[in-house]
């Protein structure tokens, strides 16, 4: 059934008992033609351009908790396509491309909201930084502008860009379009759209194994669902990548740490944009529910735990009352972690492995959320055409035995 | 915030410390260490879910280097050994582990 | 040394701390400091030149004759001295110490205070992150630790008594952080 | 009259302390030691909020944390504004101001009340399904509609004048909750001579003891136990205890962080005094007493002003002598609720009717009935009336087969309501230990744990209280033995007069009415209804954690204290599958909410991080300077003379440089002594450079790589002695090259005898620079021939200046004649003024990092970080002449030989000089070969630093350019938002390239 106001408002007449699921919920099939391993967003979006663009719909989605739980659902969904390498630029502003019109294309309103992504510089270094960034984002294409502190002030009226503070803000960087979206939604919406493509998604389902015939080439993945057959097997889980890959004997170039999140409670609109600064290390919005939406730093140490340290959290906080002082007296109401991959070059990796029939999509650390559509596109593209889309080709694993890296770390140290 | 135990100065809050990555990760000479094998050594990490080797430093406490193994679920550390000594056995230590676990288990 | 090179203390200039009968911060003035490193063995041959012991169980500060040594790692130890002994210090170090080793001055790098008063652990307790309890952190122990987002030597002189050592240029900050955490005990 | 529903006497409130305060304007009277709920109830007042979606007319619920309905806003002053605080938890004092929330133009008349109208449409997750046509009024219409009705309270529009504090701690033993389990709890472990603490979320410690007028402990009764237990755990030294304190997060290894309240309270505050405090305590031991929380009923319009939770009808009346009402009626399915009857009752209140859902009733429906009171039992409400408050209760009996036959209505004021007990699994869950379901009781209960401690009392599902007291006194013990003291045994308690609470019911309860129609809430806040749930289920959300975020129960502002078993049983339901199948969503910190304030506590303003200032600092400030930060360091950035810019200061301080003299703090850089007899094998090792052969008292520029072959440092270095090094660093780089060092020391090259410390704050730096250096600084010097064949560039000599001892460097940054003093910082300020006075004579002046950054750049000299980022070899950074080829190994050396680092085609430093001289680069500007590049066309290079040179009269730019050094002479653009601007690939040293200067 679509979605729309007239088909909500027949349903508001027979209580809303009309609706059917969302997606189903089916017991796996004994073979695919491609099995994904994690039903986060960009596994979805991947089952979903699989279907929709290269008519590959004999597909599963396997997650072993449930769909849109992993990363996808704790983000704090900072989107934005103003990165400094070409590669990622390409790649980034194909999803932000993708994003435009991604709620009429699923017939599900993601909320994507161009509120502006507004970037913070307090060091001379930042400015040069920032600007590094803006010049290279114009040459490519991509908006990205340089405002005065009261540019900035004015674009965002709660900042405290007084003199005398610890670190006072020199300026920002400004994508316009960049935005916020509803991450849950990102993951039901694929989610419904490749189900009624074809797309088996099956919850509740780890990946314990995988399967390889004599050629090494794969055939299939063992499940707590029992075994399934695959011709192609496309792993995109996040955090727990290392995991899955290791288990066809493959090591890869990541780091899984926790990275957390908070909210406050809800109040009335007092926050129009997106504000990153790097630099003190805070990363804040406001929901269409009114909570302010509150990203921190990773924590030290690899772990799967997905909580993490009070003292990131207090780091976190200190850093928003210093440049938001009004906000002191707002109180947190959730806190929790995700699991992040991270990759040396805090790039990630889309790519075929030296595993014939198998394909990994990692490595998207503390910033993937916004990449979602199109990560999903071009690794789609990957899967069916067994070469990469050329905006994934640079996203190699052999880049890192090349040293061809595309060090957005180094460059700028951003993690959103 | 973990509490960690600093092999010379006892068990001190993790703000004290530096965690410096995988432990036992040998560095190569520059003769004869081929490219993957010196992507391995600078990129390749067991990133487990589980036991983990690693080093930390007690940057603000004696500031000596030393390894640790954690399990990266719980967090919780299961040993901590100078540097130069060798791996432990991380699967026996799992073991341990989960025997323990089911002794627990049976035990309430 | 001509009249007018005047020494100027990390802590001039800077704000008061709002002493009470509960607590206080008195800065230590100018005392001479050696950063010793080496060998617990190199450590003994300075503990029979320096006077005051260099501890080899950690986090134990000797004293004796008006000098410390603060045990800071099991091959580091913080000498403390009377202002202007330095140079002799290092001096019989060399003569002394046989073993090779690292002898550094750091008089000028290191500023300390003394914190005392029967508040004293309670407002060091708003940022040093340790266990100040006596049968935890006993009178002569004596660590490198953390106050808010400064680094300190932290050592227990007396029940309420702390020397509390930091780099120069946190002085402010230092003295700042306790004033805030001793404002309510005004 | 006022607090007409006060009742005479009774309650644990000062009467002779009466308290005006403010409640949307209404000037109301309360007493001290009332909650802002308790006395809003004394006066009659029920209706205190509007729901979030419905906005529909709410009052109070509860008597405690858990409130979901009655929040206000609290304002001492505009600065001084609290939203979102519940009613039930806030403690009036002289005049308060209060003001209720998410309503307009008033509560009573909400315009957004239309919405509850609108609700057969506003089900949950219609915005997902609607509002994409036409789509770009998402953002111009839809959106900001959405964003104006959601949100409750307003933040504060002025900064938080109050203050914060922090507050680490250790004990044996943690307990958490005072009420009868963790008072025996903290009793057991102080006798055992632990040291302990005990907090409690609310102004006073006993928990339920304090509602509860008829129990006996020990002979005394329940109130003044607790008093006694209270006065003997305060009068220990080893006890701390803490009241308005939530354990709000618990994290691994028993580290658990309390709130304390500290002021939120008082009518005038202490100046002195912060508003909170955060305890940060290690434990190493926890009992965890929380207690446990009522359940509300899902019935049709459970959720009128009026309604309430029976037990917290109960505290009302016998802590604060409040009723709720004047006629109440009283819906249970626990004995608990029989309590509240029989004690509003006696008060003489009347209670038309208890009905119990239980077909049988429970222990004290006799005594009920012999009281006087009509017990229906097996009975349900079918729903309520009234507009801003409950008129009457309609109710019927569950028959055989499940319908209901509705049987009679009932006018009232009031409705308490019980479904049974939750116990507070909150701080158990935190700590990651696992929950076990208990079929019989429907009861999630803490099974295995994961850190050291136990649950005691309700929380741990033991609900009759001698049971309690012993479990809680057990568990006290148990965790000081744990913790090592040796204790006395268990003990146990004698009690009278005390009822178990027995009996509950989860999810939806039946009814007669269309159950497409009518709204049985079960998350108050968020208007989640029992079928909201069933059509989440019914779409496909199957976990309840999609049923959470998709219907958002349990994710308001009490999260999911009252909702989440609810909602757990109708999910459930609607799933065939038993409760435990379907599983609860996780808990997470904090338990309640909590002030950001109160994490950032001191940490602000100049304690935000800690300011570094050189000790020239107060006499640059004096001089004018503008500063920058660089790291934590403040640096003087140009000294500006009255009226001049920053420009034409930094031209004026570059000029005076190298027509003269300047002065210049570099005490900034970092600086690392390298002692031993292995020092210079080490060096060798750590950088690219050869080190072994430099002799005592020449420097050498260092160059830092990781193993990786890029960049990662730079610095001079100077050896003092065989077996001695000045090492310095970049400003930034100082910590982390420190540390890089030792980790190669401590492991992985553990047979050198290297020892380093960090000398950075041990030596001010004072740079003097420019032609007439050496004449600056001669007289001043003493034991250094400065003589050029003394002392040749890159040298360091040892003497004193003024008397005071000195290292003496001969080098340069600037490319003119130079010189860096290092004096023991204490003489900084001292020696500075002098060589300034020196500088001023011959001409010069002081000049800041501006400046300095000009200078270098005019010469080609690097700047790590600026001109490298991390993707850059020595090479390419024009430095390739300090590897040391032919050596064996150094941090660096096999990453530099990976197959991409030798491609050609990596960009390299050059210089840029732009076409029209006057046009100063944009450093960070990107580099093409066309002037007019299409869009997305490839930049082969940006612009590192740019600056406008006094001396050239022109700009200058370094840039890394692909292929750079190939393209010497060949003209590239830098595309710009007004048009590209030509540039010359030069060479990247602008000025004196035979470098004549530097040693003239
Ligand atoms: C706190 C936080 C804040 C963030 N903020 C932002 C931000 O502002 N902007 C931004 O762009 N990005 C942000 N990110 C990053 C972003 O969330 C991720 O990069 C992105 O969501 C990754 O999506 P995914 O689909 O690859 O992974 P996930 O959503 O994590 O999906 C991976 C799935 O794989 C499943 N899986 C794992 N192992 C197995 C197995 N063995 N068998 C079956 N299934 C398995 C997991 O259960 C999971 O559902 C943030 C992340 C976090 C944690
Ligand atoms: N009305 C009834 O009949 C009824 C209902 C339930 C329980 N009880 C009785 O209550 C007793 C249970 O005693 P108990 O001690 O287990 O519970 P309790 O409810 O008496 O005490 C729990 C205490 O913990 C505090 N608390 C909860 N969470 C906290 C946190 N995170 N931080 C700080 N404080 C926190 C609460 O403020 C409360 O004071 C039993 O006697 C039981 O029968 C009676
Ligand atoms: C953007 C965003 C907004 C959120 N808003 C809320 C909220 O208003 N209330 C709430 O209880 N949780 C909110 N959450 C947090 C979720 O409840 C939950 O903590 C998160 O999805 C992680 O799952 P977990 O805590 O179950 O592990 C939000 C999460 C995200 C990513
Ligand atoms: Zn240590």
């Amino acid at each position: 059934m679509r979605f729309s106001f007239a088909s909500l408002l027949r349903n508001a007449f027979s209580a809303h008992t009309g609706w059917p699921e969302q997606w189903r919920s089916p017991e796996p099939k004994a073979a695919y033609d491609v099995i994904i391993v994690g039903a986060g967003g960009h596994g979805l979006a991947t089952a979903y351009y699989l279907a929709a663009e290269h008519g590959i719909t004999n597909v599963a989605v396997v997650e072993r908790g449930w769909l849109g739980g992993g990363n996808t659902g704790r983000n704090t969904t900072i989107i934005r396509s103003n990165y400094l390498w070409e590669e990622s630029e390409a790649l980034y502003d194909h999803a932000l491309d993708l994003w435009q019109d991604l709620s009429q294309v699923l017939n599900y309103n993601v909320m994507y909201s161009p509120r502006g992504v507004m970037m913070l510089a307090h060091t001379v270094h930042d400015v040069q930084v920032s600007k590094r960034h803006v010049h290279a984002n114009r040459l490519a294409g991509i908006q990205n502008e340089w405002l005065s502190p009261e540019e900035a002030k004015a674009f965002c009226p709660p900042l405290n860009i007084s003199r005398d503070i610890r670190y006072p803000v020199m300026g920002a960087a400004l994508q316009r379009k960049g935005g916020v979206a509803r991450h849950d939604a990102v993951a039901w919406g694929y989610a419904r759209a490749a189900s009624a493509l074809g797309v088996d998604i099956i919850q509740n389902c780890e990946v314990t194994a995988i399967r390889r015939g004599p050629d090494g080439a794969v055939t299939g993945i063992e499940t707590t669902k029992g075994p399934i057959g695959a011709k192609k097997i496309g792993v995109v889980a996040a955090g727990h990548t290392s995991v899955v890959m290791g288990m066809a004997g493959l090591r890869m170039p990541l780091e899984s740490y926790p990275l957390q999140a908070l909210v406050s409670e809800p109040l009335k609109p007092v926050f129009p944009c997106v504000v990153m600064s790097n630099t003190i290390h805070a990363y804040i919005s406001q929901s269409d529910k009114g909570d302010l939406v509150i990203g921190a730093g990773t924590d030290q140490y690899v772990s799967y735990s997905q909580t993490g340290g009070l003292h990131i959290t207090t780091h976190t906080l200190d850093a928003i009352c210093e440049l938001f002082p009004m906000f002191r007296r707002v109180r947190m109401l959730r806190n929790w972690g995700g699991i992040v991959d991270v990759t040396p070059d805090r790039s990630p990796i889309l790519a075929k492995t030296p595993v014939k029939g198998l394909f990994v999509n990692c490595g998207w650390g503390t910033g993937g959320f916004k990449a979602t559509p199109g990560s999903g596109h071009v690794f789609a593209h990957t899967i069916a055409r067994d070469e990469p889309h050329p905006k994934n080709a640079p996203f190699t694993l052999e880049r890192f035995r090349d040293g061809r890296l595309i060090d957005e770390a180094a460059a700028a140290a951003v993690a959103h | 915030m973990l509490l960690i135990t600093c092999p010379i100065c006892g068990p001190r809050p993790e703000i004290e410390f530096r965690n410096m990555g995988e432990a036992h990760i040998a560095r190569p000479t520059p003769e004869g260490t081929s490219d993957d094998d010196m992507a391995a050594f600078l990129y390749l990490r067991s990133n487990p879910k589980g036991l983990i080797a690693e080093r930390w430093r007690h940057v603000h406490g004696c500031a000596r280097f030393f390894n640790a193994v954690r399990h990266t679920v719980t967090d919780k550390f299961v040993t901590v050994y100078e540097v130069g000594a060798p791996k432990p056995d991380l699967a026996a230590l799992a073991a341990d582990l989960a025997a323990d676990l089911a002794a627990r288990e049976a035990g309430r | 040394m001509t009249p007018e090179i005047k020494r100027v203390g990390a802590f001039e200039g800077l704000p008061a701390f709002p002493a009470t009968s509960r607590v206080k911060a008195v800065p230590t003035g100018p005392l001479a400091r050696i950063l010793f490193r080496g060998s617990p063995a190199a450590a003994a041959s300075v503990s029979a030149v320096f006077g005051a012991p260099l501890s080899t169980v950690p986090m134990r500060a000797g004293e004796a004759g008006g000098r410390a040594a603060l045990w800071l790692g099991p091959d580091e130890w913080l000498l403390i001295g009377r202002d202007g002994e330095g140079e002799a210090i290092l001096a019989a170090i060399a003569g002394a110490v046989a073993e090779p080793h690292s002898a550094v001055d750091v008089g000028h790098r290191n500023t300390g205070l003394v914190l005392s008063g029967a508040r004293a652990v309670d407002v060091l307790n708003a940022g040093c992150p340790l266990d100040l309890h006596p049968s935890a952190f006993p009178i002569g122990m004596c660590t490198r630790t953390l106050l808010g987002k400064a680094e300190i030597v932290l050592w227990r002189q007396a029940a309420d008594r702390f020397h509390i050592e930091g780099w120069r240029s946190f002085a402010p900050y230092l003295l700042g952080f306790l004033a805030e955490a001793a404002r309510e005990y005004a | 009259m006022s607090q007409t529903f006060r009742r005479p006497e009774g309650g644990r409130i000062k009467r002779n302390k009466p308290v005006a305060f403010r409640f949307d304007g209404r000037a109301l009277t309360g007493y001290e030691g009332d909650t802002l709920a308790s006395a809003l109830l004394a006066n009659g007042v029920h209706l205190v909020g509007r729901s979030f979606k419905y906005h529909r007319p709410r009052g109070i619920l509860t008597a405690g944390a858990e409130e979901p309905n009655a929040l206000v806003t609290v304002s001492r002053d505009a600065a001084r504004s609290t939203p979102n605080l519940r009613a039930t938890q806030v403690e009036i004092y002289e005049g308060m101001t209060a003001e209720s929330q998410n309503r307009w133009p008033s509560l009573a008349f909400d315009a957004s009340a239309v919405n509850d109208l609108l609700s057969p449409i506003f089900v949950s997750g219609f915005y997902y399904k609607t509002f994409m046509w036409p789509a770009k009024f998402w953002t111009s219409v839809y959106e900001p509609r959405i964003r104006a009705a959601a949100g409750l309270g307003k933040a504060p529009e002025l900064p938080d004048p109050d203050r914060y504090q922090s507050r680490f701690a250790h004990c044996d033993v943690l307990v958490i909750g005072a009420g009868p389990a963790g008072l025996a709890a903290a009793l057991a472990a102080m006798e055992s001579g632990a040291r302990v603490i005990l907090c409690d979320e609310q102004a006073e410690m006993g928990g339920s003891l304090l509602s509860d007028p008829d129990v006996t402990i020990e002979g005394q009764s329940g109130r003044q136990w607790s008093t006694d237990v209270i006065m003997a755990l305060a009068l220990s030294d080893r006890v701390t205890c803490l009241t308005r304190t939530t354990a709000f997060g618990y994290f691994a290894d028993n580290f658990v962080a309390l709130a304390e309240r500290i002021t939120d309270h008082m009518a005038t505050p202490p100046a002195s005094s912060p508003r909170e405090r955060l305890w940060q305590v290690r434990a190493k031991q926890v009992v965890i007493a929380t207690g446990a929380l009522e359940r509300p009923l899902v019935f049709p319009e459970n959720d009128r002003p009026g309604i309430l939770f029976a037990d917290a009808a109960r505290t009302y009346l016998n802590r604060y002598g409040v009723m709720a009402g004047r006629k109440t009626v009283v819906a249970t399915a626990c004995d608990s609720a029989y309590l509240a009857a029989l004690d509003l009752h006696r008060a003489g209140v009347e209670v038309p009717a208890i009905l119990d859902i239980r077909r049988e009733g429970g222990a004290l429906t006799a005594a009920a009935r012999a009281a006087g009171i009509r017990v229906e039992t097996g009975a349900t409400v079918t729903g309520t009336r009234g507009r801003l408050r409950v008129a009457s209760v309609e109710f019927g009996h569950v028959q055989a087969d499940g319908s209901v036959r509705h049987d009679a209505v009932l006018p009232c004021d009031s409705l308490l309501m019980s479904g049974g007990w939750t116990p507070t699994l909150h701080m158990f869950s935190q700590s990651r230990g696992k929950l076990r379901y208990e079929e019989v009781t429907g009861r999630y209960l803490p099974g295995r744990s994961a850190e050291h401690e136990r649950s005691a009392g309700a929380c741990n599902g033991t609900m009759a209280l001698g049971a309690v007291l012993d479990e809680g006194y057990a568990a006290g013990e148990n965790a000081a033995r744990a913790a090592g003291l040796a204790t006395r045994g268990t003990k146990t308690f004698a009690v009278a007069g005390a009822t178990t609470p027995d009996g509950q019911v989860l999810g939806a309860l039946p009814h007669d009415r269309n159950p497409g129609r009518v709204k049985a809430f079960v998350d108050f806040q968020h208007d989640v209804t029992a079928k909201d749930i069933k059509l989440a289920v019914r779409e496909g959300f199957r976990s309840i954690e999609h049923v959470k975020r998709y219907t958002t129960t349990g994710m308001a502002t009490d999260q999911g204290k009252t909702s989440n078993m609810n909602a757990l049983a109708i999910a459930a339901g609607a799933l065939d599958k038993p409760i435990p199948a379907v599983g609860l969503t996780t808990f997470r910190m904090p338990y309640t909410p909590t002030t950001f304030g109160i994490f950032a506590n001191t940490s602000r303003g100049d304690l935000f991080d800690p300011v570094r200032r050189t000790s020239t600092h107060d006499w640059a400030a004096a001089a004018g300077a503008e500063f920058e930060n660089v790291g934590m360091w403040k640096r003087a950035w140009y000294f500006p003379r009255q009226g001049e810019s920053m420009h034409a200061a930094v031209d004026r301080e570059c000029r005076t440089v190298r027509a003269a003299v300047g002065i210049f703090d570099a005490s900034t850089l970092g600086k690392i002594e390298v002692v031993g007899p292995d020092a210079a094998e080490f060096m060798h090792r750590i950088y690219v450079n050869p080190f072994l052969k430099l002799e005592v008292g020449r420097c050498r520029y260092g160059i830092m790589c990781r193993d990786d072959g890029f960049v990662y440092d730079d610095g001079v270095v100077g050896r003092i002695a065989a077996d001695r090094f000045h090492v310095t660093t970049t400003t930034g780089g100082a910590p982390r090259v420190l540390s890089h060092m030792e980790d190669y020391l401590q492991t992985e090259w553990t047979d050198l005898k290297v020892w380093l410390t960090s000398t950075t704050e041990q030596w001010a730096v004072i740079a003097v620079q420019g032609p007439k250096a050496r004449e600056a600084i001669a007289p001043l010097i003493e034991g250094i021939d400065l003589s050029k064949a003394a002392m040749p560039h890159m040298s360091v000599r040892m003497g004193t200046i003024l008397g005071v001892p000195c290292r003496l460097f001969r080098m340069s940054f600037t490319g003119e004649l130079g010189f860096e003093i290092n004096v023991p910082a204490a003489y900084g300020k001292a020696i500075w003024e002098a060589v300034h006075a020196r500088v001023v004579a011959l001409g010069g002046c002081p000049y800041g990092t501006e400046a300095m950054h000009v200078l270098r750049a005019e010469k080609g000299y690097i700047i790590v970080g600026q001109d490298t980022d991390g993707t850059v070899t020595p090479d390419e950074a024009g430095v390739g002449w300090a590897v040391g080829k032919s050596k064996p190994d150094f941090v660096g050396k096999r990453g530099l030989a990976r197959a991409d680092l030798l491609k050609p085609g990596r960009t390299q430093l050059v210089g840029l000089a732009t076409v029209d001289p006057k046009v100063v680069l944009e450093e960070g500007a990107q580099i093409t070969p066309d002037a007019d590049p299409a869009p997305r066309t490839h930049a082969i290079g940006h612009v590192t630093s740019a600056y406008h040179s006094a001396v050239l009269g022109r700009s200058i730019a370094l840039a890394m350019v692909e292929r750079g050094r190939s393209r010497l002479g060949e003209t590239l653009h830098v595309p710009m938002p007004g048009g590209a601007i030509a540039v010359t690939v030069v060479d990247p040293v602008f000025y004196d390239k035979e470098g004549g200067r530097l040693d003239p």
